[in-house]
């Protein structure tokens, strides 16, 4: 595909667009692509990023990501123009809410990008109420452009902006919610799940694991049934599980 | 021109040299979705095990320089649910199917051996005694080869198929397991599976992988692989089948110059899930160009 | 914050853990033309034989992915020219020098061992028991452990320097080649060496070294390296320098991390010249960015 | 260094004008630059290259190359702003010889660029035969460069363009030169040390090797002296070299 444009949104988050062939009526959201870094050989493992937007009238992806290593960091240098090979969409994503219910969307970090892709796609009766952690003001992204699908609340882990502390914080004494979605690292995955334990919450979390094929062939990313006698695949099976189906 | 690239490996008739490595390939199911397995040399499945196993805990996979390390610990549904649902789907393909058996005691690969040839469900067997990531493993078997001897002498009489025994690189001296191999009875050696490495991770200052270590492959292996080929080409009379860093078709080129009767390609598929495909296309093209009628003509002429 | 970078290794003390590796560097005349060799921490120079050698007809290196392959054959202008013309240069510059010793005999290398012991011109020996270039060379010695062990005894009462033993990465367990050398006496151990590959020309359909065979270093190498050292580490009480694939702080980082005392680069400097004293750069740097005082701190730290 | 421009010449023949901080003051006809291939660790060997053409005043080098492979294939990518990585000028170059002496060069296939800054090189006092052999009329370049510093004999193996046959093809008999300047494939050098056998030629062969180090530390490209008991550096030493000197 080819990259229209590649923001940067703060020090080390971008925002990359791509246009060109894809099967972008086939997106679910929760469901990620698959990148190759570099034209040789140096780089045989692609990377795995969220479709944060797909955007089907004007035929374009937006990815989010946080420049962390050698892959993140070449991705960050592609100019507008410059070919990408986007692998996908792969994965299972997440479920929609049946319409009317009350819904919490949760999203840590990186973790947020996905979960745009998820509020677009809520049947307008549904006001979720979105809670964003970041780490300070300076790694805040797009909370604009959630706050025209639903309320949202801000935390941050220092307190520069919105609350201080992590998403947890931002949960409140209601309980009474039909869904919660969330997707970020796992440490806040079984902070929400710890929370809402007893409730009749439906909860979806979107897991991370480090991948080599992608597409549920190597057994590379698997993560342990809750019962700790299966597996499943992160990357074929989810990323987006129930969370009474897996280990957190 | 047309070229052939047709190759007999012991009983086995492939209509190409190419075929995906075991464990970077499932049982065939995901690759299906992107192209038509019959267009595969063979398929080659994941290690299957007397029982199922988890594998090792996560992180299992990592990049490196031109490669990655895994540590999957062989994780697969076991021999039962491989039989039931796994190579039944496969079978329905117009393709050889090689299952990659893996076990801790002789007793279990004679088992597994067994049960799969009984099945009627596959067309060749390919011995794992070089995964380096289980404990009690593969490892023991595949580096000592008076050990190595006699499993494949203890898992013959079960093998009523084609049996190929896969050689770990991690050794001094190729020439003398696949020797032991050949003593042992089997019927072609596919090699190199993975060399042992390890990354760490500087910000956890911890290995990255949970099992410390894991299993080299990618480009970065392909000069040792080719010269393992090349050595145990020129001592032993077996058909072989070259892997280890293959991703275009001039690699499996150089591998079938080095003696290779056929090659397996593993981390390529990664990569380029069309990699198997695409290889094929461009060794014919690469054969085309150079005016190579069939692989005979080429196998072994850098020896 | 200032950082300590110093280290020693059995009886030498090293300004900095970073040295150019054996072979890659010359005698230090060419790189000195590009900065001082002071700032080295140690300066290992080629292989030094008895006689003056031609080393193996050409090509002798090429590249393959993340590496290279070389069957240099230990050419070197042999001992007499080393000591008249080489260490004498070199032993005015203020850094040490560790002087890599080949043979083809145990007397041999006792010879040479004592030579330059006795000429006053060097600070350690590293013994090259691992060069899997020369048909009766280094391989033998350095893959069996009996055979290392009888080596490092026999050469050890001539070494009145710290005595480093150069591991072969050609084996299925380095720990016990490890072992061996310290039973024999080494007082430090240097890994790896080069793994041993080819690449085939697909013009010519032969391998592109004339030796056929050449050892392989660079990037591609560094997983089984890091292993290598981590393994060593956890078993054998030595200090060890590392070495495979280092190009850059972070990699030099790695191998600390993995137990090494001091690291080697040697690839690494065909690509960049200054790859040294840039290494050493990016190495206080991360050590000020990480808080880290000195290589203790960190030595081993993901073991 | 900077891309000035990166202009093809031929089906697979390049010219790359670059610019930036160099030496150039130093350069010796008959040195040569190595080049790094990539950005990252895929290609740790260098590509040697020789100089061309070394502007002094517009302060920029002018290299020719063959497309063969993986270096040569990036490098041909490169366009105009590109950085590029030159190590240089390295080796040792060609003696120039004495004015109003009789001088003859010869060049075959991508040998030929050095002798270009050679024959720049020369005193205005001399008028070289410069014998230029390639494979055929559309592998020829530069001809009308060469032209302007002597006179200029072009053959061809298929005799598409000039004389047909190997460069010898264009020796005469006239054998009553003071130096020969050579550059090309091993078996046109020895072709011409074999004809040359006897006079009193002052003969000069520019030698290639594959290499790693580039500047004389490694021992990878060396060649043997003509008696077969020692070793020359074909990038310290060499590459060029009196032809008694090495074993061709
Ligand atoms: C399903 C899924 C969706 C993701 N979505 C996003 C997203 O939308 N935005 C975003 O910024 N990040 C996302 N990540 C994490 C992202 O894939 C990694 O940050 C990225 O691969 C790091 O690559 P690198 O080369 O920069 O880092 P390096 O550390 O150099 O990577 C080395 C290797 O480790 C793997 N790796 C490193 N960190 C991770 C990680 N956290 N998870 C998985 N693999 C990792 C890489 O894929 C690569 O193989 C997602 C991960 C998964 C599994
Ligand atoms: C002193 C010197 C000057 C040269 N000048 C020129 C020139 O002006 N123009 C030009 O077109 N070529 C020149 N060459 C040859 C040029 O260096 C090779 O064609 C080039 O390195 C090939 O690189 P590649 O990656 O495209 O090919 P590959 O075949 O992929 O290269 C793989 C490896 O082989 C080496 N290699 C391949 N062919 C040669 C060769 N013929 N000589 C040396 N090493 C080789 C490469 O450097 C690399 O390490 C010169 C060589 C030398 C030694
Ligand atoms: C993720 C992964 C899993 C693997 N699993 C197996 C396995 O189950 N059995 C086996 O014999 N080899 C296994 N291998 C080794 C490959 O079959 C192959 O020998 C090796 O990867 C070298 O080829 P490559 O460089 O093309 O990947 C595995 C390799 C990888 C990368
Ligand atoms: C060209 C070349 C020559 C070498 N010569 C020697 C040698 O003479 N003695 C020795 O012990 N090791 C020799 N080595 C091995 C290196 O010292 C080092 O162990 C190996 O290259 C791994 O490090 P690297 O990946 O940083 O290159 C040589 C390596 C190269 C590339
Ligand atoms: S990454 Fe291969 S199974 Fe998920
Ligand atoms: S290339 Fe290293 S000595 Fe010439």
């Amino acid at each position: 595909m080819q990259v229209k444009e590649n923001r940067q949104l703060s020090k080390d988050i971008y925002a990359l667009k791509v246009i060109g062939e894809f099967p972008y009526n086939e997106v679910q959201a929760g469901q990620f692509v698959d990148i190759k870094i570099g034209t040789g050989l140096e780089h045989p493992l692609r990377r795995p990023l969220s479709i944060a937007c797909c955007d089907t009238l004007k035929e374009e992806l937006t990815l989010i990501y946080r420049v962390v290593g050698a892959g993140t960091a070449w991705l960050s240098q592609r100019i507008a123009g410059d070919f990408v090979d986007v692998l996908g969409p792969l994965g299972t994503g997440f479920p929609l809410p049946e319409p009317q219910s009350s819904v919490l969307v949760v999203g840590g970090g990186v973790g947020i990008p996905p979960l745009y892709q998820l509020v677009r796609e809520f049947d307008s009766s549904i006001q979720p109420h979105i809670i964003l952690g970041f780490r300070d003001k300076f790694d805040c992204f797009w909370i604009e452009k959630f706050a025209e699908y639903g309320r949202v609340t801000v935390c941050t882990e220092d307190g520069s902006k919105g609350l201080k502390g992590f998403v947890t914080t931002a949960l409140g004494s209601e309980n009474e919610w039909d869904y919660l979605y969330s997707c970020g690292p796992k440490p806040m995955l079984r902070a929400l799940k710890g929370h809402f334990e007893g409730t009749n919450i439906q909860g979806y979390v979107s897991l991370e694991e480090r991948m080599a094929c992608g597409i549920g062939a190597c057994a590379g990313c698997t993560c342990l049934t809750s019962d700790g006698k299966g597996t499943k695949r992160v990357c074929k099976d989810g990323p987006v599980f129930l969370w009474e189906e897996v280990a957190l | 021109m047309s070229v052939d690239l047709s190759v007999n490996i012991a009983a086995l008739t492939l209509k190409n040299p190419v075929m995906p490595a075991s464990g970077c390939f499932g049982f065939g199911r995901e690759y299906s979705e992107y192209y038509s397995l019959d267009m595969l040399g063979a398929v080659v499945v994941k290690a299957t095990t007397l029982h199922p196993r988890l594998g090792n805990p996560t992180p299992r996979v990592t990049e490196v320089t031109g490669g990655m390390l895994n540590a999957i610990g062989l994780a697969n549904p076991g021999l039962d649910r491989v039989l039931e649902e796994e190579l039944p789907w496969l079978a329905k393909r117009n393709v050889p199917i090689v299952v990659n058996v893996a076990g801790d005691t002789v007793e279990d690969y004679c088992l597994v051996v067994d049960q799969i040839c009984q099945s009627g469900l596959a067309h060749a067997i390919e011995l794992n005694v070089s995964c380096p990531n289980v404990e009690r493993g593969g490892l023991a078997f595949g580096v000592d080869p008076p050990v190595l001897r006699n499993l494949v002498e203890a898992v013959r009489p079960y093998c009523t198929l084609p049996l190929i025994v896969k050689l770990s690189p991690n050794v001094s001296r190729i020439q003398d397991v696949a020797m032991a191999a050949a003593e042992g009875g089997a019927d072609a050696l596919s090699l190199i599976n993975t060399l042992i490495g390890m990354q760490i991770d500087l910000n956890t200052r911890r290995p990255v992988l949970a099992n410390r270590t894991g299993g080299l492959s990618g480009a970065a292996v392909k000069p040792v692989a080719v010269r393992m080929v090349y050595e145990v080409a020129k001592t032993v009379d077996l058909p072989l089948i070259g892997m280890g860093g293959i991703s275009t078709g001039k690699d499996a080129l150089e591998f079938i110059m080095a003696g290779a009767f056929a090659v397996a390609v593993g981390t390529a598929n990664f990569t380029d899930p069309y990699a198997c495909p695409r290889i094929i296309r461009e060794l014919t093209e690469l054969m085309e160009a150079e005016g190579i009628k069939n692989l005979e003509e080429i196998r072994g002429c850098a020896l």
